[in-house]
């Protein structure tokens, strides 16, 4: 990575590709651009003031003159369009195989979360050959996330999921950058995805230790900030019962029924007051601002854990 | 163009500027112009329709539940007193052209007078959401599953319905000061490009209300 | 304005009338309001450029070690706000565009003179804002103003540079109704569409986009303004509002804009390469119908600012057809051009390297824009310095060069004076060599992919940034270079006469510097650019 | 905008017929949203504003309106209105929302 590079490593399935068609276009452009300049100093030193060239008879037919040069180059570019139009589907649509990294943005850094619960920091490990699919979401500004080795490049959008994959083709460290402006140390916000040989990448994940599952992590959650003070098993608050309420029907203090989803348990820790339970006192504190994003996911699929009692994870790892 | 010394003679004495070549001249240039600003108005107004259409296809059922906190009587009075208002001002306008100043006065008059009575039922209205606590940065709690989609509404509704009231409250003042001008006498059937002009610009904001009125009062009435 | 050695132009010109301070500040000229534009454009040029040299001293270490990361977000935000808002869009409309309008089509002056002189006031104001804004501590959005971060999440007066340009916005649309009204209304009898200029279309086309796309930014602006007020609104996500609804109308507007900056920026070079090629313009009906199609298609293409920012993937699609579409009216343009210097008599006056400059680094950057529109290679690409290397080629390389192409083309009508043609022409060859020694390694550095508005940046990248900084000094002094032998020839250039290039144009038929009331007989109406035939 | 005004201006009838027609086409829009009619109240809402909008542009600005150019720039105004609603929607109308993690 040193010295004057024309082009970034290659260094996932997409690259390529995408280089052939990038020089592709380079090589279009170059040919028009070239065909006008040298048209162009042509006909200034032939027909420069005072040159003997014969200038005499008109221009014949602009028309069809126009019309060729222009149906020749748009058709050109039309086949840039149709070339590149593949590639960027193939780009759209993840693997259905693909393992699955939940990336948190955050102003000036990358959480990255792998399925088993391991988290790291500005880092990023995957194995090599292996299709990931990245589901990101921000919790403040628009990030971008773009790894130039794999010429991938997605937004980060607070308040929603996107998402982005790749295959990485060759083991090593590639550089990650934030290309949406996010604010003061937008240009700190850089960080790292180490390619490893699947041995090497199952390794590290056991040197991480058995972190604990999603649920787990939930589950310390739910006592260290005071969830099971209230909704515990031998409250002496009166609060809504949580075991077994995923995916059932909740009747609400307006009257109005509504299931238990994913959004409804999300929605109930943020703003607890937006639908509160019939029979209960809106006495629950809002935990907006207190909990991160990946700390809410947790509780959530804590409480989704519940919803099977015979399992009970309650109990501490 | 006639040679440029005999221009500048005849002119200046009746109101064409020196630089037309005569008075359709300048009255064409004038209502063109006028309709262009008119076009820059719909744009200008044109934001706030993309954004509401795009936020209620995203949140149809918080919009419908939201359109219901809307007072759907007074917002049905504005609108007559809007249509009416746009009727006295071409009456207005056309006394002028017949040259009766008096009765020109009058309907200008009362042109401006509902303008403001539009204003003041908004008023009524702004202050009975003010007690239901739906203005969204002031005093906002509203609760259920579609409390955010409603807050969302309620966000345009004010956006649109501020600037809209922003521009009637221009629109009668610049009414009120052409009827004071029109009672001492500064419009007559051959100099009245001014009143036309205002007459365009207030059918304008009321163009803008027979749209305003049915994306914010009338969805989600129905059953 | 005293400067100016009145005394010796021919007499009863438009300078020599009554030169008080305040005959000019309250003066109904189009003439005159074009030259107190063309101060405020300049200054405003110099502002910008400015906060440009500081971005580039800073790049020149990757630490970033000049300025401090706030500071420096500050810079390029006000380099982004001053040069788009306050000299790229209105450059060549205002000045040149309000000062030939009314002589190219025969008229004594636009339709709306008042509503003219309250453009050029409310212009002024928002670039006070805009430097209020400044002064207080300066802005940190970027001049996209993006949403959350813009709404929420930025802590600098925002308020003060969106006043600022919601100000200067109308200012804008003010300029666009008087061109279009005057277009429609004012033409001199026998005068048909089809005889006038390129440069009266581009006046015309321009002043639709601009009437049909500012309204649009004016309340995206305010709407930004009362969401920070509020601390709630549309945009919020907190509230299930779109990030992305703000980048919709944001570039509905913003795409627009930059044909707004382009459109005039091709009628001074068919004005330009039409003269000094001694030729008709190739194809003058294609010319006019592309320039008509590049305003209206503008419209379409938006989208491919935001194909990888959670737009959907068929409406990227979508937008990416668009934008090849609108790329076939540029390419005609560059084709007539070159095709009109065919059996021409060609010099290579300043004016004329300026506009060979523009066909070459506008074709240039028009051609690495498609490279970008095609949605495959805008992933990579998007957001790093081969997105600043593109829109500079077409700005700086287009608008610019044209602009000063069509200053130095008409100085003579405005002042009456030539320039030294030396000079231009060395100025003019210094800037296209400047110019492409700051903008090409930024092509490089963005493939490499380097990210846009870093403070600091991983070491592989200095080498091109050093020559991008070397560059960028080259083209400081090549900009300052016109300021000195322009101003000088006010006093010490030679005297011109009313048609020094021996131009075909309305504009040429009369005195230099014209009269106030612009022709004192009446031009004679003839085909547009009839070099064929002989002056009158 | 003829300078022999006496015939071109119309008669009081003509004013008071076209309130009475905007009225009954409010009383239509507001009658028909009372009415559980699903889409179609937006498109009868909609359809009837725009019919109230032609009878406000034709008749009350008949004066400036006659001539094309006019029309021609109250029309563009709304298609290009209408260019910006269209196109953003075929982003919203098209997305396929990412599933979160937890699926």
């Amino acid at each position: 990575m040193n010295g004057l590079h024309l082009m970034p490593p290659v260094a996932s399935s997409v690259a390529p590709r995408l280089d052939a068609l990038f020089w592709f276009a380079v090589a279009l452009c170059a040919v028009v651009a070239l065909g006008v300049f040298a048209t162009i100093v042509f006909l200034a030193v032939r027909y420069r003031r005072g040159s003997n060239a014969s200038r005499a008879g008109g221009s014949g037919r602009t028309l069809t003159i126009e019309l060729s040069w222009t149906f020749v180059s748009f058709a050109l570019f039309i086949a840039l369009f149709l070339w590149s139009l593949f590639l960027f589907t193939e780009l759209h649509t993840p693997p259905r195989d693909a393992q699955t990294i939940y990336i948190v943005a955050k102003q000036w850094m990358w959480k990255t979360q792998h399925p088993g619960g391991q988290r790291e920091i500005n880092t990023l490990h995957v194995p090599l050959g292996k299709p990931m699919r990245l589901i990101m979401t921000s919790q403040d500004v628009i990030h971008s996330f773009y790894v130039p080795a794999f010429r991938v490049k997605q937004d980060v959008l607070p308040g929603r999921y996107t998402q982005l994959w790749f295959t990485a083709t060759r083991a090593g460290t590639f550089p990650l950058f934030c290309t949406q402006y996010c604010g003061l140390d937008h240009a700190q916000m850089i960080g790292s995805v180490v390619v490893m040989a699947p041995a090497d990448y199952a390794h590290w994940l056991r040197r991480q230790g058995t972190p604990s599952t999603l649920a787990q992590t939930g589950a310390a959650l739910f006592r260290s900030r005071g969830c099971s003070g209230c909704h515990g098993t031998n409250a002496a608050v009166h609060a809504p019962e949580l075991h077994g309420l995923f995916g059932r029907a909740v009747h609400l203090s307006d009257g109005s029924t509504v299931i238990a989803d994913e959004r409804y348990l999300r929605d109930s820790i943020m703003l607890p007051n937006l639908q509160i339970v019939a029979g209960f006192a809106p006495i629950m504190p809002s935990f907006a601002g207190q909990l991160d994003e990946d700390e809410v996911l947790a509780l959530v699929a804590y409480l989704k854990s519940l919803a099977t009692p015979e399992q009970d994870l309650g109990a501490s790892p | 163009m006639s040679d440029a010394a005999t221009v500048a003679a005849d002119h200046g004495h009746d109101g064409i500027e020196e630089h037309f070549d005569d008075a359709s001249q300048q009255r064409e240039a004038a209502a063109f112009g006028m309709w262009v600003f008119l076009a820059t108005e719909i744009l200008f107004f044109g934001v706030l329709f993309a954004s509401y259409t795009i936020c209620r296809v995203l949140y149809p059922q918080g919009f419908a539940v939201a359109s219901r906190h809307t007072d759907l009587v007074l917002g049905t009075i504005e609108t007559v007193v809007l249509l009416t208002s746009s009727t006295l001002v071409m009456l207005g306008l056309r006394a002028l052209q017949l040259d009766r100043r008096r009765a020109a006065t009058a309907l200008l008059g009362s042109t401006a007078a509902l303008g403001f009575a539009f204003l003041v039922l908004h008023g009524f209205e702004y202050y009975r959401e003010y007690t239901e606590r739906l203005i969204p940065g002031l005093n906002f709690h509203q609760e259920g599953p579609q409390a955010r989609a409603v807050e969302l509404f309620f966000c345009l509704y004010y956006a649109i319905t501020g600037f809209h009231s922003l521009h009637v409250l221009i629109g009668a003042t610049l009414i009120l000061i052409l009827t004071v001008r029109v009672a001492r006498g500064a419009f007559g059937p051959r100099r009245h490009t001014t009143v036309e002009l205002t007459a365009l610009y207030w059918h304008l904001v009321d163009i803008v209300w027979l749209f305003v009125f049915p994306l914010i009062y009338l969805i989600g009435r129905a059953g | 304005m005293s400067a100016i050695d009145t005394a010796a132009l021919p007499a009863p010109n438009f300078l020599a009338r009554d030169d008080s301070l305040i005959a000019w500040l309250t003066t109904r000229d189009h003439k005159r309001i074009a030259i107190l534009y063309t101060l405020g454009i300049t200054f405003f040029f110099f502002l910008g450029g400015a906060a440009a040299t500081l971005v580039r001293l800073n790049l020149i270490e990757p630490t970033g070690t000049l300025l401090s990361a706030a500071t420096y977000n500050k810079s390029f935000t006000f380099h982004g706000v001053v040069m788009v808002w306050f000299f790229l869009l209105p450059s060549i409309p205002v000045t040149l565009g309000n000062f030939l309008l009314p002589l190219m089509i025969g008229a004594r002056d636009l339709a709306f003179p008042r509503i003219n002189l309250a453009s050029w006031y409310l212009y002024m104001l928002g670039g006070l804002f805009t430097i209020a804004a400044l002064l207080a501590g300066g802005v940190d959005t970027g001049w996209t103003f993006y949403t959350p971060f813009s709404t929420m999440f930025a802590n600098s007066n925002v308020y003060l540079v969106v006043i600022g340009v919601f100000v200067a916005g109308f200012s804008t649309i003010f300029t666009g109704l008087n061109f279009i009204v005057t277009t429609h209304t004012m033409r001199m009898p026998g005068l048909t569409w089809f005889r006038l200029p390129l440069f009266v279309w581009a006046m015309y086309t321009v002043s639709l986009v601009m009437v049909l796309a500012t309204p649009v930014l004016a309340m995206t602006l305010a709407l930004i303004g009362l969401e920070r007020g509020a601390g709630v609104g549309i945009f919020d996500p907190a509230l299930g509002g779109d990030p992305l609804l703000f980048q919709h109308l944001f570039w509905f507007y913003s795409h627009p804009a930059v044909y707004i900056m382009i459109l005039p920026a091709m009628g001074v070079i068919s004005e330009i390469v039409a003269c000094f090629a001694r030729r008709r313009v190739f194809g003058y009906t294609f010319m006019t119908y592309s320039m008509l199609g590049i305003g209206a298609v503008g419209f379409l293409v938006w989208g491919h600012h935001m194909f990888v920012s959670g737009q959907s993937l068929y409406a990227g699609i979508i937008f990416s057809l668009l934008s090849f579409c609108v790329a076939v009216p540029s390419a005609i343009k560059v084709f007539n051009w070159t095709a009109t210097l065919h059996k021409g008599d060609i010099s290579f006056d300043a004016p004329m390297l300026y506009a060979l400059g523009f066909i070459g680094l506008f074709m240039f950057g028009g051609m690495t824009g498609l490279i970008l529109a095609a949605p495959a290679l805008d992933v990579p690409l998007h957001d790093t310095y081969f997105v600043i290397a593109h829109f500079h080629y077409v700005m700086v390389g287009g608008s610019v060069m044209a602009y000063l192409g069509g200053i130095h083309y008409w100085w003579p009508k405005i002042t009456g004076r030539l320039y030294s043609e030396g000079w231009a022409r060395f100025a003019a060859i210094l800037m296209f060599f400047g110019f492409n020694l700051t903008f090409f390694p930024q092509y490089m550095l963005g493939y490499l992919g380097m990210p846009r508005r870093y403070h600091s940046y991983l070491p592989e990248y200095q080498l091109l940034n050093i020559l991008s900084s070397a560059g960028a000094s080259i083209l400081a002094v090549a900009y300052l270079l016109p300021i000195a032998y322009l101003l000088w020839s006010l006093r010490y250039g030679a005297r011109a006469g009313d048609n020094p290039w021996n131009a075909r144009g309305l504009e040429w038929q009369t005195s230099s510097p014209p009269p106030l009331e612009n022709f004192t007989r009446r031009p004679t109406v003839r085909e547009a650019y009839a070099y064929d035939e002989t002056a009158p | 905008m003829t300078t022999e005004h006496a015939d071109a201006v119309k008669p009081l009838r003509h004013y008071f017929t076209l309130l009475a027609a905007l009225l009954i086409l409010l009383a239509i829009s507001v009658g028909s949203a009372l009415l559980p009619l699903g889409p179609f109240n937006v498109t009868i809402n909609l359809a009837v504003s725009g019919l109230m909008t032609y009878l406000v542009m034709a008749s009350f600005m008949h004066e400036t309106a006659a001539r094309r150019l006019t029309w021609l720039t109250a029309v563009t105004g709304f298609i290009w209105l209408a260019i910006l609603i269209g196109l953003a929607l075929a982003d919203y109308l098209s997305r396929s929302p990412v599933p979160a993690p937890w699926h």
